[in-house]
């Protein structure tokens, strides 16, 4: 399995640590990833905010420089540059004429052809075919998890088409498979606001808080998220929004690569567990989860 | 020789102002076969009429064509007219220039023109024409209504007590339907079974009515005025007339599963009677719950039958009813609520639709009318009605209006807040439909005497949280998000048509939509008629309707069923195919192509052959005129009466040629 | 076409006449001067007589549908039939069409690689071989022939088809009209037909008269239009017309057309199951409808 | 019928509503009001307007009051409402094109932050042909004026070496411009 | 001038495209005169032989009128129909005679406007693609002359 990989800016400097284990992951799972020559930032929301052409245009090119590589498809470990790079290929299969327009802004044509995966896909696919229970090494036995996918993995369905829009399981079958436990909580597909965090802190806080606050209040020792915006809004402002809410969180929110990154036997070392601001090793250990 | 008359009507000013009558007149006159062509104002009036049938006496015409109005608006009167000068019916035709011509143009020689045109093509089909008799068809007297709900027992009671026998098929082992399950009913608040219960024991023991229950339409033959129904008896198991409907066996059976007339609130035996005023009160086995059909053991129940009816040899049995009409009466569902993923997917216990909550009110009902929070036990206090469930949703795939929800939600409200004095009760709507006598009245009583708090607006989401559940909803009037803590929330999900109907319509060659709502022949003038004569629609089966509409459907069919029964015999139009058996091949490709079944197997002995060969034969009482077999007729030994392959082809070739009229 | 073949069949029909399982055969025979006949064998020493060889381009299923095979059939009798793919589907239409109970004839199936000459495609080769995918019947109560020995054919099946589409509306008006000048309204082609057995067709129907006796253009148009109606998604293209066309009209060309567009639409082939219903008798709710208004 | 508001302005016959419609393909006319938009809508509790009246307006017409909403810069583009609308407008597509509009003509006084935020986004990205945040959160500060917004976290980030100190270009960097370039010229033509 | 104007031949059914055009009139919508209807029960009862006989007498474009799917009168006739058309199509293209010449429409009885624009959209079409000469250079038999008719215009 060969895949064309798409880090995107955070996975560059804010999330090295998802980099770092969407790569040990991939190797351990056999999955080839050959990062996509002289890719380019999506534009995120602020990209199609700005301007219809210049939210498809960007993603359109980073898929056409993809399309030349023949690789089972894209493959990206950001919600957002995923949701984007889905919504360029929707958009050019809609319309000619817009088509017409991206081809104009790119200086060549693309077809809207190229597979574009989500990583936590290919990892649940992993997880659900036979021989990953040998690949385990550390069973995260007890280990109580909120599954968090946010908005744009599974919003809107009609482009992500990625499980069910108002309670999906990818995850948490994933977490199960690695020996932990997925909790039932309710705010899974909320809004954590990360839109709005630069400009409007207090809404991200207060809509990050509510998830850390029902993750927390459904029992779970921590979040596991596949998108690096939303980790850094429920980790790197998490004292913020304790202090906002003058509420008491302490709850590490890690990457679903990491979680399984451990569960193969990885160190915290190599997964840069450190990295977060709220340290999930004495939680692990606790659990008796030796890292 | 044909003599044809040609009558051209101005119909005052409304041909003859863009169609130069006279013109039309004189030239059809020259017509081959032509022997009379006059104009009149006003064929239709009295005067008009006297002068064709003068004409034909006078002039000894062997045909008419009236060229006037559209044929579906005159061409009965006019075939009336011939048949009382004496002159075949059939031989009666009408030329289209009000619609299809002077109100749709208005360059005078243009439409003179088609005028013309139009008339000569059908003096050439009047002079193809050949005399028919109408087709007569003995009807038996007794009627079927499938479907034991209100709709069905009230149609069924109209035919009984019109003196006409009436059988009622019902699927569940007793009548009485959705009403049965209901509480109170708006705007009146009075008690469903109070006045639903007296129709089931009347219709029981009436002399004319039969009743099947536990029972389904297996195979419908045979057509108006005959239906063959071949109606499934499912084995109830219980030897009704040893039965003596004491109970014990439902007492002592050990098997338990949710009840459906309490929609799984509270379970029942597999041996019973679905509520306490059953019509029929026996109780039937349910063979999916019994252990010893499922399991092989048990028989306690015969073991403590002191009438020894439980026989566990019982079988389907299948019973042949002959029938003139059918009246169609199968009711509703409610749709799944798991629909809805931002409502939990029907997966949250505290909330429940509207049946559920009537069988909570219901003093008969698995609470004994006592509000309970399912979780928890206690009283409700706060609780939150959401109408539009499914209703008006496109993106769930159903569009249009349950058209009751609005008024029984409202119901619902007050009727918890007479139980729970110091509740709250909020319903989330988009519009209040309460179009009905005294129906706003009543919303309008539920908000100024029961205080129930209407918030406009949709409801996004809502989920369990401390034992209460968190709902998620707007109100738009107000231009605020809303967030309430609900002890118990009701979703009034949508209507459809009732599982299993697609098939049974199938059986009755009646047409449906795609939420399983059975097709009337018109919207507005034919609306309980279906496109098979002699089957007749009442109730919610034809789209979501209250009580009050259902009950007057049901009349309006059984009316109808009457007026058809009312004769001994029915008098068909004779616009049927016919087979030519010296040509016919024996491909019955025609009776494949039939919708109806007309075309039954004949034999012919082969002139040179002398060999006995099967041909097809048409079934005149049957057949609708359609004529879809004589395409599929190769060497057309099929055609069609009225509509004859001669009369078309005479049509056609009346257009060789063009006519060029001058102004 | 192996000899070995032959044999078989011969030994076949001698069996299935000796043990009285069929009461007539019909197959193939030498003609004298070369070429082949039909051949019809009642006693099991005639089995001898029979051929098979690449001569045996005639499609014998019409004769099911006439004496004295239908006497046989409606006295209960069983019918023997010699059959290549293609004549097997024109039995399989007869049967469809109830002309012939599927009880009451006996299929010889023999896997067939096509036949060789006086055929109508590029170099002789009938082009109803060349499009062939019936070497081996659909239908047989006896199979004749080694499956793996068909060989492919060369050669443009669609040539005709593709020369008339590439032609502007008035040059193929023109090309029809003038082909169809040449007819003689000698309704051999409707003879020859395997699948025309009605006893009294339309062409004789006068009232009304929708295809003028005369055999002038209009005449002609109107019988070889309405002919190809009849024959759309029927016609097995034996090519039994075009032989018998004693003017040289490549009579099969239209109901070809028309069967092929057949296909194409609704994926229906004529003649492939004894059970299906025949294709114009019924329709489908998701009939392609994308021409309609 | 006229606008009490704004009495000059045609309620109803204005063509903001074809323009909206067949600017982003989505039939805006068929919205009902049944507010299940705004009944999820996260941010809803900060926006001036709830995202059904939004669509109300553009149905009247009434672009001025539409566009100087702070709700369409708000709006977080978590597509909640779009998937449960029953029926089924894209209203996120919907607000890009508001949003874009209001960048036009200049309307961003109800909530400056996010068009700003956008501009040092974008201009971010001319630079570097990828998102440098420290870059970012300093263009955007400068701009917006509270100036050490989120430097808090820039120490913790650095020791964690989450932040790169120094800028790294983008391959693609070049192509980018000239993707921007082109659209920036197509808009012109 | 009336030789240069399109004949179409159209044939209704009864129960939805015949009530629909009625409709037509009673709404007063106008449309061109150029076409004439032949009344069938069902849009199942067409044969293509009546297609083939209005081109031979001179139509330059046939139009059959059938109810929606699902609202047939008679069930599925109109279904039937439709797989007859699609091939008849087929053998009027591939004999020379322009497709659209031969036009099939579901309309309803609610459709009056749509059976106007029908009629309208036909008449274009025919006129576009001009007289079908075929027939009328071959149809030396059909050649009927031209009547003349003066309105008495009162």
């Amino acid at each position: 399995m060969r895949y064309a990989f798409y880090p995107g800016c955070s996975l560059e400097s804010s999330a090295k640590e998802y980099r770092a284990s969407t790569v040990l992951v991939a190797r351990s799972l056999g999955i080839e990833l050959e990062e996509i020559p002289g890719w380019i930032c999506c534009g995120s929301t602020p990209g199609h905010m700005s301007d219809k052409l210049v939210g498809i245009a960007l993603p359109a090119h980073t898929l056409a420089a993809a399309a030349k590589m023949g690789t089972e498809g894209v493959l990206v470990s950001c919600a957002s540059c995923y949701s984007r790079l889905r919504a360029a290929n929707h958009a050019v299969r809609a319309s000619e004429a817009f088509a017409n327009q991206v081809a104009l802004a790119l200086g060549e044509r693309y077809a809207g052809d190229v597979p574009v995966y989500h990583m936590l896909e290919i990892v649940a696919k992993a997880a659900a075919a036979p021989g990953f229970e040998e690949k385990i090494k550390r069973r995260l036995k007890g280990l109580k998890v909120a599954s968090y996918y946010g908005c744009l993995l599974v919003r809107p369905p009609d482009i992500t088409g990625f499980d069910d829009q108002e309670d999906p399981q990818t995850l948490d079958r994933v977490v199960a498979a690695l020996g932990a436990e997925p909790i039932a909580w309710r705010h899974k597909v909320e809004c954590c606001g990360a839109a709005l965090a630069f400009t409007h802190a207090d809404v991200a806080l207060k809509l990050s808080g509510e998830i850390l606050e029902d993750a927390k209040s459904s029992g779970a020792d921590a979040v596991v998220v596949a998108c690096p915006l939303c980790q850094s809004n429920l980790d790197l402002r998490q004292r913020n929004i304790e202090r906002f809410l003058g509420i008491d969180l302490e709850v590490p929110v890690i990457y679903f690569t990491q979680l399984v990154g451990l569960a193969f036997g990885y160190s915290a070392g190599q997964l840069g567990l450190g990295k977060h601001m709220v340290n999930p090793v004495p939680l692990l250990k606790r659990r008796g989860i030796h890292v | 020789m044909a003599r044809i008359g040609v009558f051209v009507c101005w119909c005052g000013s409304n041909i003859a102002s863009t169609v130069d009558v006279k013109a039309v007149a004189d030239a059809a006159a020259k017509f081959p076969g032509v022997a009379h062509a006059v104009e009149y104002k006003y064929m239709c009036s009295d005067p008009g009429q006297a002068m064709i049938r003068q004409a034909i006496a006078d002039k000894r015409l062997t045909g008419v064509v009236v060229a006037a109005c559209s044929p579906r608006m005159h061409e009965p009167t006019f075939r009336r007219l011939a048949l009382s000068a004496g002159l075949n019916p059939y031989f009666v035709e009408m030329a289209n220039i009000r619609e299809h011509c002077s109100w749709v143009h208005d360059d005078r020689p243009l439409a003179t023109t088609k005028a013309i045109e139009t008339v000569k093509m059908l003096v050439e089909k009047v002079r193809r024409a050949s005399p028919l008799e109408p087709i007569r068809v003995p009807v038996t007297r007794k009627a079927m209504v499938v479907g034991g709900g209100i709709a069905g027992i009230q149609a069924a009671l109209d035919i009984a007590n019109a003196g006409v026998d009436v059988i009622l098929v019902e699927r569940s082992p007793s009548i009485g339907g959705h009403m049965a399950q209901l509480d109170e009913t708006f705007p009146t608040l009075d008690c469903s079974q109070c006045i639903l219960t007296p129709k089931m024991v009347d219709l029981a023991q009436h002399p004319r009515a039969r009743i099947y229950t536990y029972a389904e339409v297996e195979e419908v033959k045979g057509f108006v005025g005959n239906f063959r129904v071949t109606v499934r008896q499912k084995a109830k198991t219980i030897d009704h007339a040893k039965c003596t409907a004491c109970g014990v066996c439902i007492e002592k059976c050990p098997a338990s599963v949710p009840s459906e007339f309490d929609c799984g609130l509270a379970t029942r035996k597999a041996v019973y009677v679905p509520f306490p005023q059953a019509v029929p009160a026996k109780p039937v086995i349910d063979r999916g719950a019994c252990l010893w059909f499922t399991k092989g053991r048990c028989k306690v129940c015969e073991k403590f039958c002191p009438a020894g009816a439980v026989s566990f040899a019982d079988k389907d049995s299948l019973v042949e009813e002959t029938v003139g009409a059918i009246v169609v009466a199968t009711g509703f569902d409610l749709i799944d609520r798991g629909l809805y993923g931002e409502y939990g997917y029907g997966k949250l216990a505290d909330c429940i639709d509207g049946l559920q909550f009537e069988r909570m009110l219901s003093a008969s009902g698995p609470t004994g009318g006592k509000l309970v929070k399912p979780t928890s036990g206690e009283t409700p206090k706060t609780v939150v009605f959401v109408q539009c469930v499914g209703s008006r949703d496109d993106s769930k795939g159903l569009p249009y209006c349950s058209r009751v929800c609005c008024m029984y939600a409202a119901k619902h409200a007050m009727l918890f807040k007479h139980k729970v004095k110091d509740g709250r009760a909020y319903i989330f709507y988009i519009d209040i439909r309460a179009a009905g006598k005294g129906y706003e009245e009543f919303v309008k009583r539920a908000v100024d005497e029961d205080r129930v708090v209407y918030l406009r607006g949709r409801v996004s989401r809502m989920f369990e949280k401390d034992g209460c559940v968190i709902v998620k909803g707007a109100d738009t009037l107000s231009g605020q998000q809303v967030e309430i803590k609900a002890d118990l929330v009701v979703l009034a999900t949508a209507i459809t048509g009732s599982e299993g109907v697609r098939d049974l319509a199938g059986k009755l060659r009646i047409g449906f939509d795609q939420y399983g709502f059975l097709s009337e022949a018109h919207p507005k003038l034919r609306p309980v008629e279906t496109n098979t004569p002699g089957v007749f629609l009442a109730g919610a089966c034809q789209a979501p309707k209250d009580i009050p509409d259902t009950v007057s459907q049901a009349g309006a069919a059984a009316s109808k069923v009457l007026g058809l029964l009312s004769s001994p015999e029915l008098v068909r139009e004779p616009l049927v195919a016919s087979v030519d058996e010296a040509i016919c091949i024996g491909c019955f490709a025609c009776e494949n192509t039939c919708p109806y079944g007309a075309v039954e197997h004949g034999l012919r002995k082969d002139a040179e052959t002398g060999l006995e060969v099967e041909v097809a034969k048409v079934n005149p009482g049957i057949c609708e005129g359609c004529g879809a077999c004589v395409p599929v007729c190769r060497p057309k030994a099929m055609d069609l009466k009225g509509y004859s392959e001669e009369q078309i082809y005479s049509e056609i070739n009346a257009l060789s040629g063009r006519l060029n009229v001058k102004g | 076409m192996a000899s070995d073949a032959e044999a078989q069949l011969r030994e076949k029909v001698k069996d299935l006449l000796a043990r009285g399982k069929v009461k007539l055969v019909l197959g193939y025979g030498k003609r004298s001067g070369g070429g082949v006949r039909p051949l019809f064998t009642k006693l099991p020493d005639d089995a001898e007589r029979l051929v098979w060889n690449d001569q045996c381009a005639p499609n014998l299923a019409g004769y099911l549908t006439r004496e004295p095979c239908l006497g046989i059939m409606h006295g209960g009798g069983r019918v023997g039939i010699v059959a290549k793919g293609c004549d097997v589907r024109a039995i399989v239409g007869l049967v469809q069409e109830k002309q012939v109970k599927r009880e009451a004839v006996h299929v010889i199936g023999l896997v067939c690689d096509g036949i060789a000459a006086g055929g109508s495609g590029a170099a002789g080769v009938p082009s109803k071989c060349l499009e062939c995918e019936w070497h081996t019947p659909p239908m047989a109560d006896d199979l004749i022939g080694d499956k793996a020995a068909v060989a492919p054919r060369a050669g443009d099946a669609l040539a005709d088809d593709k020369r008339i589409e590439g032609m502007t509306d008035e040059e193929r008006w023109q090309f029809w009209t003038a082909l169809f000048s040449r007819c003689i309204k000698c309704y051999a082609c409707r003879q020859a037909c395997p699948l025309c057995y009605c006893k009294e067709c339309i062409t004789e129907k006068s009232r009304p008269q929708w295809i003028a006796k005369s055999s002038t253009i209009r005449g002609n148009l109107a019988y070889h239009f309405i002919r190809a109606m009849h024959l759309a998604g029927r016609c097995i293209g034996c090519e039994e017309c075009r032989r018998a066309c004693p003017v040289g009209i490549p009579v099969d060309l239209l109901s070809r057309f028309l069967t092929r567009r057949v296909e194409e639409a609704f994926g229906y082939k004529p003649g492939r199951d004894p059970a299906e219903e025949p294709f114009f008798v019924t329709s489908k709710e998701n009939d392609p409808d994308d021409f309609i208004r | 019928m006229t606008h009490a508001g704004s009495g000059h302005e045609e309620l109803g016959v204005t063509n903001f509503l074809e323009e909206v419609e067949s600017q982003t393909g989505e039939k805006v006319r068929i919205c009902y009001q049944c507010g299940k938009c705004s009944a999820g809508c996260p941010v809803g509790y900060v926006m001036d307007l709830l995202p059904n009246q939004v669509i109300r307006l553009i149905q009247l017409g009434l672009r001025q009051e539409v566009l100087d909403s702070s709700t369409i810069w708000l709006c977080a583009s978590c597509e909640t409402c779009a998937t449960r609308c029953p029926r089924e407008i894209e209203i996120v597509r919907v607000m890009d094109y508001l949003r874009q509009q209001a960048r036009l003509g200049g309307h961003t006084h109800a909530a400056r932050e996010v068009p700003i935020f956008i501009h040092s986004f974008l201009a971010n990205l001319k630079r570097f042909g990828r998102l440098y945040e420290p870059m970012l959160v300093g263009m955007y500060n400068l701009a917006s004026g509270h100036l050490t917004k989120d430097m808090d976290k820039a120490p913790a980030m650095i020791i964690k070496r989450k932040l790169a100190l120094l800028p790294s270009r983008a391959k693609g960097l070049h192509r980018m411009r000239q993707i921007l370039k082109n659209i920036e010229e197509m808009r012109h033509r | 001038m009336a030789v240069t104007r399109p004949r179409i031949v159209a044939f209704l059914c009864n129960w939805c495209s015949y009530a629909g055009a009625d409709l037509a009139g009673t709404t007063r919508i106008k449309y061109r005169a150029d076409v004439r209807v032949i009344r069938v029960p069902c849009s199942g009862r067409v044969d293509p032989a009546f297609i083939l006989k209005a081109f031979e007498t001179g139509a330059d474009a046939v139009l059959v009128g059938g109810c929606h799917p699902g609202d047939c009168h008679y069930v599925r006739g109109n279904l039937n129909a439709r797989r007859r058309f699609l091939v008849l199509r087929h053998l009027l293209r591939y004999m020379g005679i322009e497709e659209e010449r031969f036009q099939v429409a579901w309309c309803s009885a609610a459709e009056g406007a749509k059976w106007a624009r029908l009629v309208n959209e036909v008449c274009e079409i025919a006129e576009k693609l001009g007289p079908l000469k075929g027939f009328k250079s071959i149809a030396g038999e059909l050649a009927t002359p031209e009547k003349e008719i003066t309105l008495s215009g009162e």
